[in-house]
């Protein structure tokens, strides 16, 4: 990062003095011939929110080098926050940049920049701070806090917006592994919890297993084309009949798998409900948006783009895996009593709208996928948000228990999470519903009935367990313990969730809580007693909650939102 | 390095060069699948990770083969001097350095399914290349690798135009590496609850020393 | 210089499959680690091989990442088995299985 | 015309402020507050309404936008969200707010002493918004938006005692029937969206009549059937028409004002309303036709029969509420929406009225809902008995009472499209009337059977003494035994056991309902130019849409006659079945005069019936319709738990998963190659 501000200092001096070859964007035949110039133009412009992250990472990191030790709480998430709002701005700048000039390739053509790399830079800067915002209470409940956290957080959003400015598979792989990275260490992060270094481990295990799939996809590619690089391959697929197209269709079928992964496509999404689980809450909202977000942008990148010619070969592969995806999502999350996990499985199912509009392989597909990347951000923060403070002090309460009679403890709360459920499930005057109703159109626009309907039935499924966590926070709280401690408290705990087996045993972590669940008292109905005590809402999460449901609202009413998804289809 | 001059072709032995070149294939090759097959089947970890360094010199020969000097070289440094040491590090950190215990599969299919999923994948790999026709992309999009000059000047060359941005970005993965290895391995901090009856104790003691000093 | 590439290209291709199947068979979480290993190396043959019949470098840089990459991945991934194994030295992969469902 | 505004802004405010300060403003205030608001809102359909009849300019064909607020004015997709007054939302609108204001005054009462007081008028003002933006929405997807409102509303009163088992399973029910009728409803938004690039009802049903009158179709016969087919299985999920019509019974759980309101009066003729609102759809489609009334009158014959097996007082009346509506299905299946829609209005007038008639016996037992266990209320209840018997004469269809004028007009309509549909109609009739007695002689008159259900062996023997007949029992007066659960507690903790009237706030609604059934034919009444519905409907209904329906004077006299007739017959059936069967001591000279005759009405009349009835609701509802209601929820979630087992937890497993997944979609391009 710094190399690269010093890079066109050096490279002017010791330009060589054979003839200059400038590179021009564009040129899809490569650069010179020989050893000419080391120069290549660094378009900062370019690249600035990413720049504004990784370089705020390498401050942060040295000011707490310099700072002592635990001097002062939230400095780092206040840091965190404006360096994140900075990157906010710059791709807001940059937003206005494009709209002036073309849109073009830069930095030796490894990353694009037109509107679609410019959104994401967007949603990814905002998921950063709200996840910067969220962490900052989490993390000195848990006795946690401390600068890597953050560094690890921006850094993972340097990676993924790197994956969705990508104009090439090698930038596409290291953006992928930087993030990817990133969010292994995130993800067992909580050292006190057992679960979270196993779900650290099992995310690291297939996220390498994964990754070494995506490459050989991508060397493939590499011989199938001549080129890593997404424009000069489609260029040269549309000119070029290939004696044998083995080779391409089996690096572009790799590389759904590699990307497939990143968005917990089914059946690639095994890690995603024991990872959601284990990670740190925070953390699992921001992994749900950004990761989700930074590897569909790489889908996009490289079948709307790379393989664009291919279409027809790409779409019934995707038709099917937005199918499962829809159908496996939903129908699991009905069968889940664990809050995060529950929420995996929506996210799973989630996805396969967003694949819905991919596989529309149309500008309006596309726009609605971006639509629902962009309003899914800011719901799926809220709701972990919420799924932070409910479940207390070392994530001793993830079961749908903990949220029971939320509406009377903290009406507002309630209200607020009700309203990010409800958008999950599409219901109208939400982001949700015109997310999904913009993909489903898109789908129907192409002909696509059968998935249009397939994506109808999973919203009608998935509105079954959605509503049914709104209900329980609407229900009785107090669970009577006086009279009828057994029959009443475990009709009143188990009978408003239908479709519950046994319950699952809460000591998942070692920490405190499982201690206090454990001696709350026996069997099912400690378990789902709702958690005692007042649900404080700290200040970073109340203004987070806040931004988050207007969101919600305001982009499920009107326009801009849409537009501004509109826009970006433009690629390069 | 021997290979390294055979393969650089030569006017004088041009039928040397040919067969040494299928010569060095030969060797990598049977180093690389005994080296890969020796970590998939052997039982200690240990024996394991030396089967590993095999395999990453058969792929070092099969660069130098394949005019990738520069590579086979980082190959050697990083792989084999760092990447096994690190390995062997652990196992012996752990103590894992005896032999995989017998445990029932958890899922009795694991080993068969696997075995027959790598097989068909492979088989389905070759098929897409109808195993002789892999590579039909344009040429030199990236630079020319023949033609004159040195193989680690070219790959600087081109790192420092073409894949400058990726090169740079490195920096951050090297960071993270950093910051995760001080994540993981810090010393775990617990909270007081979650203290042993007796380390509540000595930390009671040793505050209510403190106490006592400072009076 | 004249063994075709695509001996090579099988050559990785067998060295792939031997990696998976070999992630998919041990339980031990190093081994199965050393096997993603396997696979990257299968990978930066394709590459370089590709390289070498495109007559083009960029297969060749593309390995150089794949090499700094790995060896990130390594310290990570070793850090974690670190950290979650030090307790715990006769564990495998398979007694991890607290999160399911 | 702002007014309009008011009319959905007072229930929707009052919502807001319950949810809010419910609590605060406690237990009888926060009822009062959201029953004011719902007077308002009547008060402002109404000044609407008269200000639309006032607008008599014959051009815009009654109707009026008033835009609320543009969604989303992007290309594509240009939605205005506007209340629609036109003469149909207005006739719904009326009734809704209007029935639905009585209902409220009379859960003031009702729920005295809830737990959750405030959660209950919450969720009825927001009932109540949702039901206005249903009727008076300008497009389907605003509509469907108010669709979904009292969806939720529905299923969050239906387990409002959600503490109870039963409740909850009801709930579930309810939601899991309710969305494959809502998935149906939105299959027909996409294929309207698709094919008329919007949800308009203006542009929709614009199109669709201008085509009609233009002499070609823009409707495609086919298209036509499917999107009618679609809106009916939405239609049918709402208003519980076979197959869904499952959870409307188990409703009941709900408490009974939202028994009255919701699942008798207003919110499942949501259905009704919809179908009758693509009445120009529907025009292009017999098929479709055929199918909404053949089903209905499959639904109306067959709820009835269960009706007449049924001891659970609510239970009586939610079939029956079944089989009303399957009237008003046959009716709009036959082309004759306005007789449909009328009999929808008297039928909420009388069966809000039985329902808070039972609610207000219920509440007299101390939450008895078993018929078998109660008999003789008539004096203990002098003004919910008089009541309840007009509804009951209103829903057997006895002139001069409103259910006897609009199923009149019903069954000419069914005889004009086919004989075996009025066939049907008519032998429902009887039955209606059968179970109505039924129900009428087992809890009004009779033996006072409810000292002997307290268990109290002291009141037992004196409810034996076949002279004691029910004057001179004094109940229980202590023991009462109050479910676990009982939601009036506290309101009845000063009582004793003896049943008493229930507070003029909740007898007060009841006398207004039973003025209404008794003079609400009025509105449409076949002759002497008192067809005000039929004339103020014919903007919506035009002849080309529905055509007139012509029945000759004469068979309509011969009609109206048999059905009546066969009501009275069924009426006379059922009183002296169930007077005499449980009461042997009662009236004893009649008992040896009559003797032969009862005795052959319950082995003809009443035997098959009870036995058919009891094998129907037995045999093929629970174990057939319900089973598959209860089979898809359990399916589903029984898949999720199987798929769970697939998430074993063991890593290798899931790279395994992965690995199969490579294998599988490379098998595809292989499959591909060189195909493309």
């Amino acid at each position: 990062m710094i190399g690269l501000l010093s890079h066109t200092l050096v490279g002017q001096t010791v330009q060589a003095p054979a003839t200059g070859c400038q590179v021009t964007p564009g040129k899809v035949t490569g650069l010179c011939q020989a050893f000419n110039s080391l120069h290549i133009p660094v378009e900062y412009r370019t690249i600035l929110p990413l720049l504004v992250l990784s370089i705020g990472a390498l401050v942060l990191l040295v000011i707490s080098a310099v700072l002592p030790k635990r001097s002062r709480p939230g400095l780092y998430p206040l840091l965190t926050v404006i360096i994140s709002g900075l990157a906010a701005g710059a791709s807001v700048f940059q937003w206005i940049d494009v709209g002036n000039h073309a849109a073009t390739k830069a930095i030796g053509n490894q990353i694009f920049y037109d509107r679609f790399s410019v959104l994401f830079m967007l949603l990814i800067s905002v998921a950063t701070l709200f996840g910067a915002l969220l962490s900052d209470s989490y993390l000195q409940r848990e006795g946690l806090d401390g600068v890597e956290a953050y560094v690890l957080m921006l850094l993972a959003s340097t990676g993924a917006m790197l994956m969705a400015a990508s104009a090439g598979t090698i930038m596409l792989f290291l953006g992928l592994e930087i993030m990817s990275i990133a969010l292994y260490v995130m993800t067992a992060y909580h050292r006190r919890r057992a679960a979270s270094g196993e779900g650290g481990l099992k995310y690291f295990i297939l996220g390498s297993f994964s990754s070494a799939i995506f490459l050989y996809g991508a060397a493939l590619a590499y011989g199938a084309t001549g080129t890593t690089q997404f424009d000069e391959m489609s260029v040269f697929l549309a000119r070029t009949t290939l004696p044998n197209d083995g080779i391409l269709l089996g690096g572009m079928a790799l590389l759904i798998v590699g990307l497939g992964f990143k968005v917990a496509a089914v059946p690639f999404h095994f890690w995603s409900p024991d990872v959601y689980e284990a990670a740190p809450t925070p953390f699992t909202g921001y992994m749900a948006a950004v990761a989700k977000a930074a590897g569909f942008a790489g889908l996009f990148r490289v079948l709307l783009e790379g393989f664009h010619s291919q279409e027809a070969n790409w779409r019934p592969a995707i038709w099917l895996i937005a199918v499962l995806t829809l159908l496996v999502g939903s129908v699991l999350a009905i069968a889940q009593r664990d809050l995060k996990r529950m929420m995996a499985y929506s996210s799973i199912s989630q996805a396969g709208y967003v694949l819905i509009g991919l596989q529309s392989a149309s500008s309006q597909g596309t726009a609605g996928a971006l639509f629902y990347l962009l309003t899914y951000t800011f719901i799926i923060a809220g709701t972990f948000a919420v799924i932070g403070l409910v479940q207390g002090e070392g994530e001793a309460r993830n079961d749908l228990g903990a949220i029971r009679g939320l509406g009377r403890r903290r009406p507002g709360l309630a209200l607020v999470m009700l309203l990010f459920l409800l958008a999950q499930a599409g219901v109208p005057f939400t982001s949700g519903f015109l997310a999904k109703f913009y993909v489903i159109a898109a789908a129907v626009n192409r002909g696509q009935y059968a998935l249009a309907i397939i994506g109808m039935l999973a919203a009608a499924i998935a509105a079954f367990f959605y509503l049914r966590v709104g209900l329980l926070m609407y229900s009785s709280p107090e669970v009577d313990e006086t009279k009828e401690p057994t029959d009443g408290a475990a009709l009143a705990g188990l009978r408003p969730i239908p479709g519950f087996d046994t319950p699952r045993e809460p000591a998942l972590s070692q920490g405190p809580g499982a201690v206090a669940a454990s001696s709350d008292g026996d069997g099912a109905v400690a378990l789902l007693a709702p958690p005692e005590g007042r649900v404080e809402i700290p200040f970073t999460v109340g203004i987070t909650l806040a931004v988050c449901a207007a969101f919600t609202i305001f982009a499920g009413v009107s326009s801009p939102v849409l537009d501004f998804a509109k826009h970006a289809t433009t690629y390069f | 390095m021997i290979a390294a001059l055979l393969a650089t072709p030569q006017p004088m032995s041009v039928h040397l060069a040919h067969a040494s070149a299928w010569a060095v294939f030969a060797v990598g090759a049977v180093l690389i699948l005994s080296g890969a097959l020796g970590v998939v089947l052997l039982r200690n970890p240990v024996h394991c990770a030396l089967m590993l360094v095999i395999t990453l010199f058969g792929i070092a020969l099969e660069f130098i083969d394949q005019s990738a000097d520069f590579l086979a070289a980082v190959q050697i440094i990083v792989y084999a001097g760092a990447v096994v040491i690190l390995f062997l590090f652990v196992i012996m950190f752990l103590g894992v350095d005896r032999r995989e215990r017998f445990m029932r599969e958890p899922f009795r299919g694991q080993k068969p399914l696997a075995v027959i999923l790598g097989l068909i994948t492979l088989a389905e790999i070759l098929v897409l290349s109808r195993v002789g026709n892999w590579s039909t992309g344009q040429h030199g999009v990236a630079g020319d690798l023949n033609g004159p000059g040195e193989n680690i000047q070219k790959l600087g060359q081109s790192i420092y135009t073409r894949y400058l941005l990726p090169f740079e970005m490195t920096s951050a993965l090297l960071v993270i590496a950093v910051v995760a290895t001080v994540v993981l391995a810090r010393q775990q901090s617990r909270a007081p609850s979650e203290l042993t009856k007796d380390e509540q104790a000595g930390v009671a003691a040793a505050a209510a020393d403190k106490a006592e000093a400072k009076r | 210089m004249t063994v075709p590439g695509a001996w090579y290209l099988v050559l990785a291709a067998i060295l792939f499959g031997i990696g998976a199947t070999g992630l998919l068979v041990r339980r031990n979480v190093l081994i199965m680690f050393m096997c993603v290993e396997l696979m990257l190396n299968a990978v930066s043959l394709t590459f370089v091989t590709f390289a070498r019949m495109l007559n083009d470098i960029g297969g060749q840089a593309s390995v150089f990442f794949i090499l700094v990459v790995a060896a990130a991945e390594v310290v990570v991934g070793l850090g974690i088995i670190v950290a979650i194994f030090r307790r715990r030295p006769e564990a495998t992969a398979d007694d991890l299985h607290m999160l399911k469902g | 015309m702002n007014a309009a505004y008011i009319v959905l802004a007072l229930p929707l405010a009052g919502a807001l402020l319950l949810v809010f300060g419910g609590k605060r403003l406690g237990d009888p205030l926060a009822g009062w507050l959201a029953t004011i608001l719902s007077f308002g809102s009547f008060a402002a359909v109404l000044v609407t309404w008269l200000t639309l009849l006032g607008d008599n300019a014959a051009g815009n064909g009654r109707l009026i936008e008033k835009n609320i607020f543009t969604w989303l004015p992007v290309a594509g997709l240009h939605v205005n969200f506007a209340l629609r007054i036109d003469p149909l939302s207005m006739t719904m609108a009326l009734f809704v707010t209007g029935v639905g204001s009585l209902i409220h005054l009379y859960s003031i009462g009702y729920m005295r002493g809830d737990r959750d007081y405030p959660r209950f008028f919450f969720l009825l003002n927001l009932f109540l918004a949702s039901m206005i933006v249903l009727v008076m929405a300008n497009s389907y997807l605003f509509s469907f938006v108010g669709w979904e409102g009292v969806g939720f509303c529905s299923y969050g009163l239906v387990g409002f005692w959600f503490d109870r088992e039963s409740a909850a399973v009801a709930a579930k029910k309810a939601f899991v029937t309710n969305r494959v009728g809502d998935f149906g409803f939105m299959v027909a938004l996409f294929l309207m969206f698709n094919h008329f690039g919007s949800f308009n009802y203006s542009t929709v049903l614009g199109t669709a009549s201008s085509g009609l009158l233009g002499g070609h179709a823009t409707l495609n016969g086919t298209f036509a059937t499917g999107l009618g087919l679609m809106i009916f299985l939405g239609a049918a999920g709402k208003s519980a028409q076979i197959p869904l019509y499952m959870w409307l019974p188990d409703a009941m759980e709900g408490p009974t004002p939202v028994s009255a309101l919701i699942h008798a009066a207003t919110m499942v003729t949501a259905g009704v309303y919809l179908v009758a609102r693509s009445a120009p759809i529907l025009h292009f489609s017999h098929s479709s036709q055929w199918v909404i009334a053949c089903i209905g009158a499959a639904t109306m014959f067959f709820a009835a029969t269960i009706a007449c097996a049924q001891n659970d007082i609510k239970r009586v009346l939610a079939y029956s509420t079944l089989s009303q509506l399957g009237y008003m299905f046959m009716a709009e299946g036959a082309g004759d929406y306005t007789s449909g829609l009328y009999h929808m209005i008297n039928h909420a007038f009388f069966k809000a009225l039985l329902f808070l008639g039972a609610g207000s016996v219920i509440h007299a037992l101390h939450d008895e809902q078993d018929m078998k266990k109660m008999g003789a209320l008539r004096k203990y209840l002098p003004i919910t008995f008089p009541t309840f018997i007009i509804g009951y004469l209103a829903l057997s269809g006895i002139p001069p009472f409103d259910g006897f004028w609009s199923k009149d007009d019903i069954l000419a309509s069914a005889y004009h499209m086919n004989f075996f549909l009025w066939l049907a109609g008519a032998v429902t009739a009887g039955l209606t009337a059968y179970y109505m007695s039924r129900q009428v002689a087992l809890v009004w008159f009779g033996k006072a059977r409810w000292s002997e259900a307290r268990g109290d062996s002291a009141h037992a023997a004196v409810g034996n003494d076949p002279a004691a007949e029910g004057s001179t029992v004094a109940p229980g007066g202590t023991g009462t035994e109050e479910a676990a659960h009982a939601p009036h507690e506290g309101a009845h903790g000063e009582h004793s056991g003896r049943p008493h009237e229930s507070p003029p706030v909740m007898t007060l609604p009841l006398i207004i309902l039973a003025v209404l059934s008794t003079i609400g034919w009025l509105i449409n009444a076949n002759f002497g130019g008192f067809n005000h519905l039929e004339k103020f409907l014919e903007p919506v209904f035009p002849t080309a849409i529905a055509p007139a329906i012509h029945v000759a004077t004469n068979t309509k006299w011969v009609l109206g006659i048999i059905t009546t007739a066969l009501a009275f017959i069924g009426l006379f059936a059922g009183l002296r079945t169930w007077r005499k069967v449980e009461v042997p001591a009662l009236e004893p000279a009649f008992l040896a005069h009559g003797w032969y005759i009862d005795e052959a009405l319950a082995a003809t009349v009443s035997g098959p019936i009870e036995s058919g009835a009891d094998a129907m609701a037995y045999e093929l509802d629970a174990r057939g319709v319900d089973g598959a209601v209860n089979g898809v929820a359990s399916l589903i979630t029984g898949t999720g738990r199987q798929l769970r087992r697939v998430q074993t937890g063991y890593v290798r497993n899931y790279a395994l998963g992965l690995a199969g997944g490579l294998a599988v979609i490379l098998a595809y391009v292989a499959a591909r190659v060189g195909g493309a």
